[in-house]
């Protein structure tokens, strides 16, 4: 009976209503009836997920739960949306982060509780508006759309220097995100349709790819964030409230990466060729250079902050490996691996970073500090949340087992069908991931008691052992059996390697 | 006339016509500077004769010199500025104004080319005896242009309005303006007060 | 004989002298209105001179209603003026930078 | 049928521990110290038993080698890999020492940890380790010893910050991990080029196409390398990570801030011997690389003499012991060298219960003094502690190679099929082995003698009293059981299992699961010169590797039993030599300089100046000054004057003007 159903109209508009109700509620002083309303909406449309997952068939490439309404005919402009293989898994993603994060939300924020909320549903409908897009204007306008919420967020519930980050974080997602206005409208006038899928088909000169592949590049590199445009993620996080720091690492750096599979690399893809080891290099330079990096960091938050930055290079990297190694072996499908690899990697990285920035959260909601300095001796009294944090440091350094192995497992065994140095320089970040987050760990969890603060206090309760349950069997699930979540990339990675490896010349 | 009579009339009034406009920006007493304005009205309205343009001639003393002129005398009257020498000369700034105005009269003339004014092109031409300039002009005003012509009354209407606007500053307290319904919803109480004294004692 | 370039050079020359005068003009806000008057007295006078030469009525029009928009510009600037005096107690261009970024 | 019970067996040898983990880890809180040890002592003897069961059937009744995928754990492209389960001799060989010694170190750490309070903690980290050791030497592929590799490897790190409010547990741990994750680093390249010439991580099938991609060449920036040669290296890189070699071992002596029951069951006895076990495991590939083998040799060769040496000046009786540890994995990576992957694994199955021994014994000192290891504050506790000295003798004894005793067969067959190879390296090797005899049975018998010999030192260092004679007494039941039960095969498994496991030919106990290639094996000529271990011992004078023991022992003897003052001038005169060694070759200050400070100092400078200065500074927030710059010029523009913008005007007229003129 579900099947007919529009899911994903569903999905992205109920959170928003939800939110818009949330919203009514009103003052802190009903702050319980609104936390309990919000909680609802996303378990709705946990349950939605679920049900499109259940319906979704992963033996075609094709699009499915395709909506399709003439929205302004005179410029055709349609509210076409639908998903494949590749954006299922991160609407899934999309969904159950917003959920953990109105749970997370329910003890440390206090103040515009319905107004946080509500920002949070509406940016989770905004969000999988991006994942199910498929006109390109409609997909440009929920990217843009979803910055404002992020915007607030960080604006409003964030600490000291909280207008700075929001400002620079805006600017530089709306900086990148300008180019791309102009080239989506550049494709429209050559195909005379605002359809991505339709995009794939226009024929493009080698120049103009490279323009098009440049105006993409800069609005998906900023969002990745890729070096040298990966500045205000750390300002942004140390700045956001929690949930905001979840919400950008589990989603946002996704966006990016989720456009150069749906865009850049499908569209243009002699450009992309052309430009592979272009973008392996900042890959490189990204897992390498901003891993030694976190190292240096003194403040805790910036430190997971740069390794979010660390780990979106492995994706980058699984990215655009493709032509490098179809040219070397001349077999399409070993290029499969560091793809779909580059997607675990999305996925996992959400949980493993996103889980450090909650428990983080709530360490800061504690200790109202960031600076490692001030921690100490935690794992003394905080032990049920240091065994969670080591969890998610683990995985966050991709031991097997946990979610965030499988991704750089992946990625690093097929560089090697690349380059030995490509491979080389990857696997590096076991090394310096595990020296960047065992030394952090270290100096927050062990030694000795630091100070009267952390003496004070007192370990987490039953809703937070209860979130923090919900990702620590996903990662473990993930990292012991991702055949599941493989099995629903196959056939629309091998698609898009089709497209992306032909040529438009 | 004659032609002699005709360019003696041009340059004389010319000459009086630039006189007059650079007094009216050299002098400092803004009265004198108005008068010369006036004066300067009054030669281009004779050069505008000279052109056989004798309606908007008339105009121009009319409305200009009879209505605009007098304006802006009353305005610099009402205002009793103090006269006084500017406190910055504007001579150091002369070089720079005459050097970019001369460039531009020398580009305005350079294009006074032949190629472009050929006096074989621009004939004067002579109108029969009977014709008036304020009747043709008429005719064309009240049929072609009427529609122009009544917007251009309702932006004098509007112009009339926002003038009184801006310079209307509301009704200054103590005003003596007469309240027509206080005076009418008086009583005679409200103005006509009984008061008991008792006699004198004697 | 008289030809058109005359009258438009001569225009020319009270235009520039209107131009140059709104230039030096520091000391009075009424005397760059008038400069402004000066102006379009040149410019009324090209148009006439075009349309007695061209034997073209339009351009007479033209001036009428040119004319009429003066005036009632020169109106409303007078009007700004008293208020501005009201203001700010000064007329002096010199003084009047709010404008200033 | 068979096939059936050996999967159900092995998956329960695995499962068992891993749910007494979970048992005791996630409910030991509530359900108290007593049930938590038990039910992790049961899931290990569980294991233990299914592991004896597995034993019999591959050794004793010949059962096929067991090797079947459990389940699809994900594939991509042509790849895919999966969780399986590989049973042959090797496996059971490894499960059965594992569990062996594991179940025998939790029933000691019932005494030894009494009274901790994360006492349940321990035995969940103890069961999930063995559940890690057992994925790494059960599994069929090498993305399961991968898994295992590095879950050994993080309860590793756990454990040695067991107790993490230590500054130098904290340290140690964290700098355990990190040294293993740069042999990971290599591990995992090597992995890489496994699957990329491959196309598969299976063991039967990569050993199947290993023969043909022998002559194969790889192309590294220029250089040309073989392709098994860069295969075989990388995954020693791994293997020198976990089994300490030179100049990874630096992680090891830290180690040794773990409680001591960790110390004997993960750092001497089994995770550290998992580079020992891979190496043999992929004996097909490395044989088909004599350089492999030969850095292999030479690095182990170099390890089990040089580590060894760093014993001679330590004081802690536990690190005593941790650097006799690495130059036994010398040894035995030694014997991987010269293709005698077999005496390897025999050695290690020794090592795994002398060394094991040895620590326990130490730990049973250790808790009688109150959590004393200075050495120089022991002495004289043969009174004291009687089981606890006579095991320790066995142990040291067996360590020092002495017949009978199991250490002797292990060691001497290794020593000598290195003296029979031809290997690159090998001569050189064979002295490094040979004086590393001498130094093994010196320094061993030197922490014998000064902590059981000689006069009592025992200071409190809190009181500064002497520990009354009444104070110290032998250890409980709990911690005297293990020792005893070691000390049975410390003695006898060399006897009872050279035969079978060296001296055998093709029908010796590993069988098909290692390969040695014709050339390389030296193993079959020690063989023509077997005559039983019995007369093996009665011969054994008539090598020169048991007189150096002797000499050892009594050169220890001398030194710390008898004229102690020698001691003392030796060091005087011998002041660069003792210099050298306390500071352990300069290893330590080298890391600490070139990779600690070094890596700090970079990182600092690519924040500071790349990211803060440059990025942000420069171009983010200089983009944005720029453009206030800029806008505070053109502010300028914008006086406020009339005449001014007139100007301006002008000039656009003129400008226009010209443009229509010209």
């Amino acid at each position: 009976m579900f099947a007919d159903w529009p899911l994903l109209s569903l999905l992205i508009w109920l959170p928003a209503i939800g939110g818009v109700l949330v919203l009514f509620v009103g003052g802190d002083k009903h702050a319980a009836r609104a936390r309990f309303l919000a909680l609802f909406f996303s378990l709705l449309n946990m349950f939605f997920c679920v049900l499109a997952y259940i319906y979704f068939d992963n033996h075609t490439y094709k699009m499915q739960f395709v909506e399709n309404i003439t929205w302004i005919p005179a410029y055709g402009i349609h509210y076409a949306l639908g998903v494949d293989g590749i954006s299922l898994p991160l609407i899934f993603l999309t969904a159950f982060t917003t959920l953990l994060v109105i749970l997370a939300s329910w003890k440390t924020i206090h103040q515009k509780v319905s107004q946080y909320l509500a920002t949070f549903l509406i940016m989770q409908g905004m969000v999988i508006g991006v994942f199910a897009a498929l006109d390109s204007l409609l997909f440009y306008i929920f990217w843009e759309g979803m910055l404002i919420p992020m915007y607030l967020s960080i604006g409003i519930w964030g600490s000291e220097n909280r207008s700075y980050a929001a400002i620079k974080f805006f600017l530089f997602t709306f900086m990148g995100s300008a180019l791309m206005l102009v080239a989506l409208l550049y494709l429209r006038i050559q195909v005379n349709s605002f359809y991505i899928l339709d995009f794939y088909e226009a024929p493009l000169s080698m120049t103009v790819q490279v323009l098009i592949f440049v105006a993409f590049l800069l609005a998906f590199a900023v969002k990745v964030p890729m070096w040298p445009v990966h500045t205000w993620l750390p300002d942004a996080h140390t700045e956001a409230p929690a949930g905001g720091s979840v919400v950008l690492a589990a989603l946002m750096l996704k966006m990016g990466a989720y456009g150069f599979l749906r865009f850049s690399m499908p569209i243009t893809p002699d450009a992309s060729r052309a430009l592979d080891w272009f973008m392996i290099t900042l890959s490189l330079i990204a897992v390498v250079y901003i891993g030694m990096i976190a190292i240096a960091q003194k403040d805790m938050k910036k430190l997971i902050a740069y390794s979010s930055v660390s780990h979106m290079g492995f994706v980058t990297l699984g990215c655009f490996m493709l032509y490098i190694i179809t040219a070397k072996t001349g077999n399409v499908l070993d290029a499969y691996m560091g793809l779909e690899g580059a997607m675990v990697q999305m996925i996992s990285h959400a949980f493993g970073s996103g889980a450090m920035f909650l428990g983080f959260g709530m360490l800061y909601e504690r200790l109202h500090t960031r600076l490692i300095s001030n921690f100490g001796g935690i794992a003394k009294t905080m032990p049920i949340f240091s065994a969670f944090f080591i969890i998610f440091a683990l995985s966050n350094i991709g031991l097997p087992g946990t979610s965030g192995f499988v991704g750089e497992f992946m990625i690093i065994l097929s560089a090697f069908k690349a380059n030995f140095w490509i491979a080389f320089s990857a696997a590096l970040t076991l090394i310096i991931g595990a020296v960047y987050t065992l030394w952090m760990y270290k100096r927050v969890f062990y030694g000795t008691i630091a100070n009267e603060h952390v003496a004070a206090l007192k370990d987490i309760g039953k809703l937070e052992i209860l979130i923090f349950s919900l990702i620590t069997i996903t990662i473990f699930g993930i990292g012991l059996y991702p055949a599941p979540l493989l099995d629903m990339f196959h056939v629309s990675v091998g698609h898009l390697l089709e497209l992306s490896l032909r040529s438009k010349l | 006339m004659g032609l002699i009579l005709q360019q003696t009339v041009f340059y004389a009034f010319s000459a009086i016509l630039l006189f007059s406009a650079a007094m009216v920006v050299l002098s400092i007493n803004p009265v004198r500077a108005v008068l010369f304005l006036v004066l300067a009205f009054f030669c281009a309205c004779i050069l505008w004769m000279l052109l056989q343009a004798e309606f908007l001639a008339l105009v121009l003393i009319f409305v200009y010199i009879g209505a605009v002129m007098t304006l802006f005398l009353f305005v610099i009257m009402m205002l009793n500025l103090d006269i006084g020498p500017p406190r910055k000369g504007w001579l150091p700034y002369l070089p720079l104004a005459v050097l970019v105005l001369g460039l531009f009269i020398i580009a305005a003339v350079s294009a006074l080319k032949p190629e472009y004014f050929d006096p074989d092109v621009y004939q004067v031409v002579t109108q029969p005896e009977n014709y008036s300039n304020t009747k043709a002009l008429g005719a064309v005003l009240y049929t072609e242009y009427v529609y122009p012509f009544e917007l251009a009354a309702v932006l004098l209407l509007v112009a009339i309005i926002s003038a009184i606007c801006l310079a209307f500053r509301g009704k200054r307290p103590g005003g003596k303006a007469q309240r027509i319904s206080e005076q009418l919803v008086v009583r005679r109480k409200d103005r006509v007060s009984l008061i008991n004294m008792p006699s004198e004692k004697k | 004989m008289i030809l058109l370039t005359h009258y438009l050079i001569l225009s020319a020359l009270l235009f520039v002298i209107g131009v140059g005068g709104i230039m030096i003009n520091r000391r009075n806000l009424v005397v760059l209105l008038m400069c402004i008057e000066l102006m379009l007295l040149a410019v009324n006078t090209n148009l006439v001179a075009f349309s007695h030469y061209l034997n073209d009525l339009n351009g007479e029009v033209l001036v009428f209603f040119i004319l009429t928009v003066a005036a009632a510009e020169s109106a409303i600037g007078l009007a700004l003026i008293v208020a501005l005096y009201r203001n700010r107690g000064t007329i002096e261009v010199d003084k009047l930078d709010s404008l200033k970024g | 049928m068979i096939v059936h019970h050996i999967q159900t067996a092995s998956l329960i040898c695995i499962l068992s521990p891993l749910l007494g983990a979970a048992i005791s880890g996630l409910a030991g809180k509530r359900i108290g110290n007593r049930a938590s040890h038990t039910v992790a002592i049961v899931g290990l003897a569980i294991s233990f038993a299914a592991a004896i069961y597995l034993f019999a059937q591959v050794v004793l009744y010949k059962v096929p080698v067991y090797n079947a995928d459990l389940y699809l754990w994900g594939g991509s492209g042509r790849f895919s890999f999966h969780a399986g389960i590989l049973v042959d001799s090797l496996t059971t060989v490894m499960v059965t020492t594992v569990t062996f010694v594991s179940l025998l170190v939790h029933v000691y750490s019932i005494g030894y940890m009494r009274g901790d309070p994360a006492y349940h903690r321990f035995f969940s980290y103890m069961s999930l380790f063995t559940f890690f050791m057992l994925v790494l030497v059960m599994g069929n592929n090498f993305l399961m010893l991968f898994f295992g590799w590095e879950g050994v490897g993080l309860v590793s790190y756990l454990l040695i910050g067991f107790w993490f409010e230590r500054e130098s547990a904290a340290r140690g741990s964290m700098k355990a991990f990190i040294v293993n994750r740069v042999g990971d680093f290599g591990f995992i390249l090597g992995i890489a080029v496994v699957l990329a010439y491959f196309g598969t991580l299976d063991y039967a099938q990569v050993f199947k196409q290993a023969p043909s991609l022998a002559g194969e060449i790889v192309d590294i920036s220029g250089t040309q390398f073989s392709v098994i040669t860069v295969m075989a290296l990388l995954l020693f890189v791994g293997a020198m990570g976990k089994s300490a070699q030179i100049p990874l071992h630096v992680w090891l002596p830290e180690s040794m801030e773990g409680p001591t029951p960790i110390s004997a069951l993960i750092h001497a006895a089994t995770m550290v011997t998992a580079g020992v076990y891979m190496v043999a495991r992929l004996s097909p590939l490395f044989e088909f690389s004599e350089v492999a083998l030969s850095v292999v040799l030479v690095f182990g060769a170099t390890g089990a003499l040089f580590l060894g040496m760093l014993a001679l000046v330590e004081n802690d009786i536990k690190r005593v012991i941790a650097y006799s540890t690495m130059s036994q994995l010398g040894y035995m990576m030694a014997a991987n060298g010269v293709s005698a992957f077999s005496a390897a694994i025999f050695h290690l199955m020794t090592h795994a219960c002398f060394k094991a021994l040895l620590f326990l014994a130490a730990g049973s000192v250790i808790v009688a003094l109150h959590h004393q290891q200075d050495m120089r504050k022991m002495g004289g506790l043969r009174k004291y502690l009687p089981i606890t000295y006579i095991t320790f003798l066995i142990g040291a004894l067996a360590l020092a190679a002495l017949p009978p005793f199991a250490g002797f067969y292990s060691k001497d067959a290794i020593i000598e099929v290195v003296k029979q190879a031809n290997t690159p390296g090998a001569t050189y090797a064979y002295y490094c082995l040979l004086i590393g005899a001498f130094v093994t049975s010196l320094y061993i018998f030197r922490a014998f003698f000064m902590t059981f010999h000689g006069e009592e030192r025992m200071v409190d260092d809190q009181n500064e009293h002497k520990h009354g004679h009444g104070e110290i007494h032998e250890s409980e039941y709990f911690i005297l059981l293990p020792l005893v039960l070691l000390a049975i095969p410390s003695i006898f498994l060399g006897f009872m299992m050279v035969t079978p496991m060296l001296y055998s030919g093709q029908f010796s106990l590993l069988g098909s699961s290692i390969y040695v290639a014709p050339e390389f094996d030296f193993m079959t000529a020690l063989v023509t010169h077997y005559d039983g271990p019995a007369y093996m011992a009665l011969t054994a004078f008539m090598h020169p590797p048991f007189w150096l023991s002797v000499l050892g022992i009594l050169m220890a003897w001398c030194f710390y039993v008898k004229y102690p003052y020698w001691a003392t001038y030796t060091r005087k005169y011998m002041e660069i030599f003792y210099c050298v060694l306390k500071n352990k070759y300069g290893f330590d200050a080298f890391n600490d300089f070139f990779f600690v400070r070094g890596v700090r100092g970079i990182s600092q400078f690519f924040y500071r100046i790349g990211d803060v200065k440059i990025i942000d500074d420069c171009m983010v927030n200089g983009t944005g000054r720029a453009i206030s710059h800029m806008s505070a010029w053109v502010r300028k523009l914008q006086s406020g004057y009339l005449y001014h913008y007139v100007f301006v005007m002008i000039l656009g007229l003129f400008a226009f003007l010209a443009w229509v003129l010209l």
